[in-house]
């Protein structure tokens, strides 16, 4: 029943599986038994990590990985570790390991530790899933799992409010699934099978019923917006922030809003191709949403005061960058849109374990509370201070990378508002991240002196664990900038991937 | 006898009677003999299983004499699916009563006396249902349907309670009425064919007799499988029982009937396509009811009875997604639906029960309330809940694919909306659950070392999350289930 | 008889003005005050002169002789600023009907009227000069009138200038004179000119036409004078200006190619510079002024190319005659349209009127169809037929004066409504009305007027390009945008934030309540709906019942398939 | 006389549904249970017209004899519950259910009513005295081992359908322990001393007759089922009689007695299928032998269960809460 | 005419009489003496169906199964009864025991 897969075709199971398979064995360990815990999360991040960079190595030899199986008569369930594929892996592999510190030391004394680490380990597991996906259904089955695996996480504090964020998650991303499943199911009514392939599968179907083809392309496109946050469908995103912080680090930076990113590429690069996808008129309205939501994002977090909400509708808005750049027809855009995925990871993780430093040091969870705490952090300000202004887009920093290929494809494509799309985005992200630099580095703290948490006198105390992630990732947010045309970089593959995606 | 098919399927019958007497008469052995006669008929499922798998349907027929004189017992791929279904549920239900009911000294008169009736009302039920699997006689299968009523009655009242008894007095009614409809429907059949095995109704021509017959017969088992709007009984009956009978009551005997639904349609003279439609429109019924009901169910086993409810609706749906012509491939659905639900469910209400003997009480409003947290039973319940949504990969979800799927291929968008809206249904009322076990701020109790999530932990948890876990592994293994479903029927009815 | 008519076209405000010093007679002459230019107009109107058939009157006898006639482009000035002064004399009938000093401003607004009448009459350089003179000197009676800290000022900045103005023209027009050997203009303008007495004669008249860095007193002027007077000084007088070049100037005759450069250079200078000046005015009169500066560098950029090259003047001169009364007409209802606005006793009337002033306002800024798109393309076609070199920059420049126009407007309409210009005790508000409606009226129409009253040239107008509708929008947008930036400055940035957001927050609110009362009452049905359908389905014993119910659909459904 | 005799048949009919009708509508419940069994004499009595004296006797001696006992015997209960054995008419128990509208049964009826007609339609339509089982019967009667086709039926041909009634039976008598359980000992109606004396005379000429009827079941009407009832009537006496009172003693016994038929029917069964035979599959020369071993047990198993089904409890189990060693037993 | 059609139509009218009581009597001890005439209709159209025309030649099996379903009828029965004598013992005296036993 089951193909033995060639040599090789492991790999990408034994990537899956090193999250797949602690997952259970966290759950049973016991609370109390937390330095076997620890270890077994960092062996088998580190073992992820190092069977990453080995699979990325071959895969750069153009080795192909491919393993899977019958599920119902035609319908496979299959991994497989194209380039794409490969990229979106990296990124989750070297932040799980990153964000598995984080956690470790967020969470060092709090409870359900073993509950929370389990499903830690399932949501990485369901975001390699996604990655590898080698098709449509195997697509939905992690991305379900994703929402089940994350649930649980982002009610993590068990307070009502939780639940209610948590409530109102499910809702969205279960309907989204749903949405999901129909588009899947259309799909394979109409195209015979689901798989991903560059170029497109849909070319017969576009050419017999164009309007089948542009309704399963908006069916896919609601579901998977659901999740890459996009307007109107990102209301869960803000509210999801009661999660603890490397819950929501991991849910902007990798999981979730990039997996409906992710998938979005793939429906538009691997389904439907892009010439089709022009083609069908559908490119235009996706970019329009996408622009839409990066104008609106940008407004709301204009005016949050709570840092997380910040960066949540911040997230928002910087997500729709990849969107926008899959939707202009112009492998530059893609590039720049591929960038985007993984330097908005990175960046926007630093920014979120920043967070969470600053309201466990200081108890600093408002814009208005961070008089002065640069000067009382300033390590963690310091990276805070890389990641947003390489959100705003300052050279050479990551994010200006990615905007440079963005406007570039803009007018490559012939669509030159984005241009000014990105610079009134730029404007907008500087107005509401500068104030933040702003208040860190030149007010004067107006807290009382007696304010600081008891038991920490002077200098608030974070463990290095704490301390450590966001430093490391704000110096890749530096790397990945200065040294954007180095081999390996995230640039340099994403111009493999795109290569192979407009089969140049 | 001398085939190794036939032999499992004779031990299949025979194994639980044989139990059934044993544990009657020995009530002290009880349970060793039933957990015993349990895992024999699982090794028995699996041996036909394998039988079947390599050589095919097999018959055997009863005295010699063979339909439609005698009585044949007969297997292909639906039967054995449903036998190990019943076996395996059986199983873990089994072990999950040896704690209920087991031990060899009662705990108290009201635990003693269920425990010695537990074991051969189980055995006779599992008799009863191998019987309606194994049958090919509708006279017959009035017979096993009986036996089973007797027996779920037995288990439905077991634990004595004023409620238990009276939800069983309504069981006993609906039941008797169910099964004296199908035996009118008997008499219906013979009036116009003079036979009664499976074989003469498969090439009767359609008459007036034959179709008061399917009238009769299909709304008596429709009530014996509560489906809507015949469910009254059903959630009264399935609270109340005691845990592992909620879930034998729950996961397998509604099937029988079910079953006995697929079976009449595969052989009787083709129904109209408005009896169809009216199959699915009684399934939506029971969506959009049973969820309504579950959401607003107080009491945990009461929504998990709501919710066979709904799925046995939504196996209905999927009965009827294709029409008419559309049945030759939509019961395939039906019956991963089943298999679905009976794991599920069966896991279900085993956590159920564990979680209420943990907690307590089982008060969904108050379940956050309680310091003591049976974590593995919450998470089979999880599990559980994972393939009754259908969420992938679970056996539910290539169900529910399957239905939307042959829904869309025959353009009845109206069944893809409809289990869209159960799948939702069902999340909202599952949900209500898992914010019960994942709330914390409303613990009221000076617990030393605050909330106890390890407490509770047990090792029978392990049988129903198994079982949960198996239903959502089951997904991955889906096509060759299919396959095997299709062993004497290759592409659609015989 | 023409000499007749042509005397009391500037005769009878003479004489009004000596009336009115007459104390019996000031109600009489204050009632006529609408009617002192009409005489003129008449003349303008009804004279049988075609732009080839002048009329002229020598009188010998008066000073070195003087001649007074009318010739094709005097008698667009003479109508132009006719019914300026017309509109202008009703308006200050009522507007200081109750001023204690309105003696002196009607002496002063008659004697202005007179020489601004005159001096387009007049076809001598001494006459001409004269009555310049007397239109300059009256005026500062107009700008002086309130007494005002401002008016003071302006009043004393505005002689210095008419002064040194005077001055230029003068020597100018002694030097041309004497080099032509003749006092007649029209002599005058065809003799060899000499560099220097251009260079005068241009700085004379330029400094009434508020060519830049000429224009200083001009709009502290026009902002302090009573709204009649601003009406005339802007519409009218400085027309002069302009009309004074016309008639002195050798234009397409000689060329003076540095003087025209410089011109056109003050000209674009003119055109921006008084247009972001303007916009930082708060006084809506003076904000005008500045876009009278800024109009007038439209003109000098005509004036200029004619300057340097001669060949082009017979193309550019309709043109400026037509832009100069297209300028006179808007400016003068703007101003009109100040005064009335501010006598509105009701927000009602100054929200309608508001309406109506933009009408000018617009024509000004070059709204596509209205005189002034029309006068722009116009120009921008006649300048074709000037030099090469400069006509990029002219067009440019021409095409982005209608965002400055549009810029300088909305500051006007705003502030308008923010500092609104006093209006003096008394002033009654249908008498400002009326006037400023009919300029109104006339500023919108005038592209369909002017071939009626101008067959002779109105070709090029006609065959002009309705214009773009870009510039006035992007002055929209900008002007949107400052005060936008000048709101947000005012109440910080937050704060403007707030606001902005705050309708939408506020729909948003009215729409969460919206939806949580829906969700209320769509709970409470959930929670009672289902709990009665369930009392009534166990009460009723419809699920018993549906038993005999479905076995009889069943039997009748399959008994219709059989 | 063939006239004559359908006009019977339909005034037979006709008085069954009357009967039917009455049962239902009369409000005495004692009234009730004597109009059901008269019901069920009418009925056994059109059974006998149409050629089924094995049904009738079946239908006079357990769905007539038994049930009625049954009934009687459970209003006695409730009536000794409520306390109202002094009422000269044994009236509804209400239960706390709410009225249903007059307009829902109307309804009711109406549907019931055209379910009835439709039916009806279906069973005139349909080939009635058409295809059947005779023939195959007739072919296969020689080598049942029995002379009656009846019991051919019952314990050859479909043997295993009698199989799972005598499991349904003993289902029924273990749900019934269940149910009754713990329950405060009741007595058996009182009967009085005639009943006693009654007993004692009859008893053995009915275990005489229940034998007779049993044997006679392989060539005649008659059979297992019928014998056991009448021997179970003969446990019923000895119940009320006082004659025998069940001990705790007893109840290994009781059980064995239960499972007896079931599990001599299941050996037998299995048994024969030893030797490469199907299930059920008798061989030739032993199915007479065989079915007798059956029907002999069987019947013993019936009339005890049908006893049990009667007497309810099982015996000795000492009501609540006295009943603390039930492990130890 | 022959006797199977009248009692035939008897046992469906018989028949119907006890669906209507099973589905709207509220006595419960009646609603079960319903559901026996409902056992009962259908045995009669059983038998009649095995009715020949040469009276006494009728098929057996309908005969023998007419028998099983009386037996298990009373099985049936028996079990209802039971329930309805231990339910109105508790419904009478419901302080003796709680409504909802733990398990």
């Amino acid at each position: 029943m089951i193909p033995l897969p060639e040599a090789g075709g492991f790999l990408p199971l034994a990537i899956l599986l090193t999250s797949l398979l602690v997952s259970p064995v966290l759950f049973a360990l016991p609370e109390h038994n937390a330095r076997l815990r620890t270890a077994l999360n960092l062996g088998a991040a580190t073992l992820k990590l190092a069977l990453v960079a080995w699979l990325s190595w071959r895969v750069s030899r153009g080795a192909v990985y491919d393993i899977g199986f019958t599920v119902l008569p035609g319908l496979n369930f299959k991994l497989q570790a194209d380039p794409l594929a490969v990229l979106f892996v990296g990124l989750s592999a070297v932040l799980w390991l990153i964000t598995t510190v984080y956690s470790v030391g967020y969470l060092e004394r709090g409870p359900h530790r073993a509950r929370f680490f389990g499903f830690f380990s399932l949501c990485v597991a369901a975001t390699v899933g996604i990655a590898m996906a080698g098709n449509l259904f195997t697509f939905l089955i992690f991305y379900e799992l994703l929402t089940l695996a994350t649930y649980p996480l982002v009610i993590h504090n068990g307070t009502a409010q939780a639940l209610r964020a948590g409530r109102i998650y499910l809702v969205y991303t279960l309907s989204g699934g749903l949405l999901l499943l129909l588009g899947t199911l259309g799909l394979w009514m109409l195209a015979g099978n689901t798989d991903f392939a560059p170029g497109g599968i849909l070319d017969a179907v576009i050419a017999d019923s164009p309007r089948m083809a542009q309704a399963l392309f908006v069916v896919l496109i609601a579901a998977l917006g659901v999740k890459a946050a996009l307007v109107p469908l990102h209301a869960w995103l803000p509210i999801a922030m009661v999660a603890p912080a490397p819950v929501s680090a991991l849910l902007h930076a990798v999981a979730v809003v990039k997996a409906g990113a992710f998938g979005i590429m793939r429906v538009v690069y691997e389904l439907f191709g892009i010439e089709a996808t022009h083609a069908l008129g559908l490119a235009e309205p996706l970019a329009a949403a996408a622009a839409i939501t990066i104008l609106y994002g940008s407004l709301r977090a204009l005016t949050q005061d709570d840092i997380k909400r910040r960066l949540a509708f911040s997230t928002v808005s910087q997500v729709s960058y990849i969107t926008l750049g899959v939707a202009l027809a112009s492998p530059i855009a893609a590039t720049g849109a591929l960038a985007h995925l993984i330097h908005q990871g990175l960046m926007k993780i630093t920014m979120f374990m920043v967070a969470g430093n600053l309201a466990e040091g200081l108890g600093v969870k408002k814009v208005s509370q961070m008089n002065g705490v640069g000067r009382a952090m300033p390590f963690t300000m310091a990276a805070f201070s890389l990641a947003a202004l390489g959100m705003i887009g300052l050279p050479p920093l990551a994010g200006f990378i990615s905007k440079w290929f963005l406007a570039q494809g803009g007018l490559d494509a012939g669509q030159d508002w984005v241009i000014a799309l990105l610079l009134g985005s730029s404007l907008l992200n500087a107005i509401y991240f500068l104030p933040m630099l702003y208040r860190a580095w030149f007010l004067e703290a107006d807290r009382p002196a007696e304010s600081p948490p008891p038991g920490t006198p002077g200098r608030p105390r974070i463990g290095w664990m704490l301390a450590l992630p966001p430093i490391a990732t704000a110096a890749m947010v530096v790397f990945a900038g200065a040294f954007a045309n180095a081999p390996f970089s995230p640039l340099d593959w994403t111009r493999f991937v795109v290569a192979i995606e407009y089969q140049e | 006898m001398t085939e190794p098919l036939q032999f499992w399927m004779v031990a299949l019958l025979f194994l639980p009677l044989i139990g059934a007497i044993a544990a009657f008469v020995l009530p002290r052995h009880a349970p060793i003999v039933g957990m015993g006669v349990a895992l024999g008929v699982t090794g028995a499922a699996v041996g036909l299983c394998w039988q079947v798998q390599s050589v095919g349907t097999g018959t055997v027929a009863l005295g010699g004499w063979g339909a439609p004189l005698g009585i044949n017992l007969h297997v292909d791929g639906l039967s054995a699916a449903m036998l190990a279904m019943t076996a395996g549920v059986g199983a873990v239900v089994s072990m999950g009563a040896v704690n209920t009911f087991g031990g060899r000294v009662a705990r108290s008169a009201e635990t003693a006396r269920p425990r010695q009736y537990f074991w051969p009302l189980w055995l006779l039920l599992l008799t009863g249902l191998n019987g309606v699997y194994l049958g090919t006689d509708i006279f017959n299968l009035y017979v096993m349907i009986e036996v089973i009523a007797l027996a779920a009655v037995g288990l439905t009242v077991l634990s004595g309670s004023l409620a238990a008894l009276r939800a069983g007095l309504d069981y006993m009614f609906a039941s008797i009425l169910g099964a004296l409809l199908l035996l009118m429907g008997v008499g219906f059949v013979y009036l116009q064919l003079g036979r009664l095995d499976f074989g003469g109704l498969a090439g009767a021509d359609p008459s007036g007799a034959l179709v008061a017959a399917l009238a009769l017969m299909f709304v008596g088992l429709a009530l014996k499988t509560a489906l809507f709007p015949l469910h009254f009984w059903l959630p009264a009956a399935h609270a109340n029982a005691t845990a592992p009978a909620s879930a034998l009551l729950s996961a397998l005997v509604v099937k029988a009937a079910l079953y006995i639904i697929v079976r009449l349609l595969q052989h009787m003279p083709a129904p109209g396509e408005a009896l169809v439609v009216l199959m699915g429109l009684m399934g939506t019924g029971a969506i959009l009811w049973g969820s309504v009901q579950a959401l607003r169910a107080d009491r945990l086993k009461l929504l998990v009875a709501w919710s066979t409810v709904t799925q046995i609706g939504l196996i209905f749906v999927a009965l009827a997604q294709a029409g008419v012509a559309g049945l030759a491939h939509s019961w395939k659905a039906a019956a991963v639906l089943i298999l679905a639900h009976g794991v599920a469910k069966g896991a279900m209400f085993l956590a159920a029960g564990r979680i209420r003997a943990e907690v307590g009480h089982d008060r969904i409003r108050d379940l956050d309330r309680s310091p003591v947290r049976p974590a593995l039973a919450q998470l089979a319940f999880a599990f559980a809940a994972v393939s009754l949504i259908g969420l992938p990969p679970s056996l539910g979800f290539i169900g529910k694919w399957m239905v939307m799927e042959g829904a869309l291929a025959a353009g009845n968008w109206h069944w893809v909306v409809i289990t869209m809206t159960g799948t939702l249904f069902s999340l909202a009322y599952f949900s209500r659950v898992f914010a019960g076990f994942l709330r914390f701020d409303r613990v009221e109790a000076d617990v030393p070392g605050g909330v106890v999530e390890q407490r509770g932990r047990a090792p029978m948890d392990y049988a129903p999350l198994a079982l949960a876990a198996l239903g959502v592994a089951l997904g991955l293994v889906a096509a060759p289930i299919l396959e095997f479903l299709e062993i004497g029927r290759a592409g659609g009815w015989p | 008889m023409a000499v007749l008519a042509l005397l009391a076209a500037f005769g009878v405000p003479l004489l009004m003005a000596a009336l009115l010093t007459l104390a019996g007679a000031r109600g009489m002459v204050w009632r006529l005050m609408p009617f002192a230019a009409l005489p003129a107009l008449a003349l303008a109107l009804l004279a049988p002169v075609s732009l080839t058939m002048p009329v002229t009157v020598r009188l010998d006898w008066l000073i070195l002789g003087a001649q007074f006639g009318l010739d094709g482009i005097a008698r667009v000035f003479l109508g132009l600023t006719a019914v300026l002064w017309v509109a202008a004399g009703a308006a200050a009938r009522h507007w200081l009907h109750d001023d204690p000093r309105g003696t002196g401003f009607g002496i002063c607004f008659l004697l202005a009227m007179a020489g601004n009448l005159g001096l387009i009459l007049a076809q001598d350089a001494l006459s001409f000069y004269a009555l310049f003179a007397l239109m300059s000197f009256a005026a500062f009676g107009l700008v002086v009138h309130t007494r005002s800290k401002a008016a003071i000022g302006a009043a004393q900045l505005y002689i210095i200038f008419v002064i040194a103005g005077e001055l230029a023209l003068f020597a100018g027009l002694a030097l041309a004179a004497g080099q032509a050997q003749t006092l007649l203009l029209s002599e005058l303008r065809i003799a060899p000119m000499s560099d220097l007495a251009a260079a005068l004669l241009i700085i004379g008249f330029a400094t009434k036409l508020g060519l830049m860095p000429l224009h200083f007193w001009l709009p502290p002027a026009h902002g302090a004078a009573p709204v009649p007077a601003s009406a005339v000084l802007s519409g009218a007088m400085i027309k002069a200006g302009l009309y004074g070049m016309m008639v002195t100037l050798p234009l397409g005759i000689q060329a003076f190619e540095d003087h025209a450069t410089v011109i056109m250079a003050a000209g674009l200078i003119s055109l921006f510079a008084a247009a972001l000046t303007g916009v930082q005015q708060t006084n809506p009169k003076t904000v005008l002024g500045f876009s009278s500066v800024s109009q007038m560098g439209i003109i000098a950029l005509g004036l200029g190319a004619a300057l340097m090259v001669p060949q082009a003047w017979p193309v550019i001169l309709p043109v400026l005659v037509f832009q100069a009364t297209h300028h006179a007409m808007s400016k003068g209802a703007l101003f009109l349209g100040a005064g009335a606005w501010a006598a509105q006793p009701g927000w009602r009337g100054r929200v309608l009127l508001t309406g109506a002033v933009l009408v000018p306002a617009l024509v000004l800024a070059g709204l596509p169809f209205s005189s002034g798109a029309l006068g722009k393309e116009a120009l921008k076609t006649a300048l074709a037929e000037g030099s090469p070199v400069w006509l990029p920059w002219l067009i440019a420049a021409l095409t982005l004066s209608g965002i400055a126009t549009t810029l300088l407007m909305a500051r006007f309409v705003v502030f308008l409504w923010r500092s609104p210009p006093a209006v003096p005790p008394g002033a009654r508000v249908e008498g400002l009305v009326l006037p400023f409606l009919s300029l109104v009226i006339v500023s919108g129409a005038l592209p369909l007027l002017w071939p009626a009253l101008v067959p002779g040239w109105a070709g090029p107008v006609n065959g002009a390009a309705p214009g773009a509708f870009w510039p006035v929008l992007a002055g929209m947008g900008l002007a949107a945008g400052a005060a936008l930036y000048a709101h947000t400055v005012a109440v910080g940035t937050a704060a403007f934030l707030r606001q902005v957001t705050a309708p939408f927050v506020l729909l948003w609110e009215r729409v969460a309540l919206v939806g949580t009362r829906a969700r209320r009452a769509l709970r409470q049905l959930a929670q009672t709906l289902p709990a009665t359908l369930e009392a009534r389905g166990i009460g009723w014993r419809l699920g018993q019942g549906a038993i005999a119910a479905l076995i009889l659909l069943v039997l009748i459904l399959e008994a219709l398939a059989l | 006389m063939t006239d004559l005799l359908l006009l019977f048949d339909m005034l037979l009919g006709l008085l069954i549904i009357g009967l039917a009708v009455a049962a239902l509508r009369v409000r005495d419940l004692f009234a009730m249970v004597v109009m059901f069994v008269t019901f069920g004499l009418m009925t056994a009595l059109a059974w006998v017209r149409l050629a089924a004296p094995d049904v009738a006797l079946a239908e006079a001696a357990i769905g007539t004899g038994v049930t009625g006992a049954l009934l009687l015997k459970t209003l006695y209960h409730l009536r000794r519950v409520s306390g109202t054995l002094h009422l000269p008419e044994a009236l509804s128990e209400r239960p706390p259910d709410p009225q249903v509208p007059r307009a829902v049964i109307a309804a009711n009826a109406v549907m019931c009513g055209l379910v009835v007609i439709g039916l009806a339609a279906a069973f005139v339509t349909a080939p009635l005295g058409g295809p059947g089982f005779d023939a195959a019967v007739a072919d296969a009667m020689p080598e049942s081992g029995v002379d009656h086709p009846v019991t051919a039926v019952l314990l050859n041909f479909r043997a295993y359908d009698t199989l799972m009634e005598v499991v349904v039976l003993l289902a029924a008598v273990i749900a019934v322990w269940l149910v009754e359980r713990s329950l405060p000992q009741s007595d058996p109606p009182v009967m009085g001393e005639v009943y006693e004396g009654f007993a004692r005379l009859v008893l053995p000429g009915a275990v005489v007759v229940g034998v007779y009827v049993l044997w006679a079941g392989a060539v005649a009407p008659g059979g297992a089922f019928q014998g056991g009832a009448v021997l179970a009537a003969v446990g019923l006496l000895l119940l009320m009689s006082h004659v025998y009172e069940p001990a705790p003693a007893h109840r290994a016994a009781a059980r064995g007695l239960f499972v007896l038929g079931v599990a001599v029917f299941t050996g037998v069964a299995l048994l024969v299928a030893w030797g490469g035979r199907a299930v059920f599959e008798y061989p030739p020369g032993l199915a007479k032998p065989l079915i007798l071993l059956i029907e002999g047990m069987v019947t013993i198993s019936i009339a005890a269960t049908l006893a049990a089904l009667f007497h309810g409890r099982e015996p000795g189990v000492q009501p609540r809460p006295a009943d603390t060693s039930e492990g130890a037993q | 005419m022959t006797p199977a059609l009248i009692y035939g139509l008897t046992g469906i009218v018989v028949f119907g009489i006890g669906l209507f009581g099973a589905l709207c009597v509220r006595d419960r001890l009646r609603r079960l003496l319903a559901l026996n005439l409902c056992g009962m209709g259908a045995a009669f159209v059983l038998v009649a169906g095995a009715w020949r025309m040469p009276p006494d030649s009728a098929d057996p099996v309908p005969h023998a199964l007419v028998i099983t379903g009386i037996v298990v009828l009373v099985s049936a029965t028996a079990v209802a009864l039971a329930l309805i004598r231990r339910l109105h013992t508790l419904e009478s005296a419901p302080e003796e025991i709680p409504e909802d036993t733990p398990e």
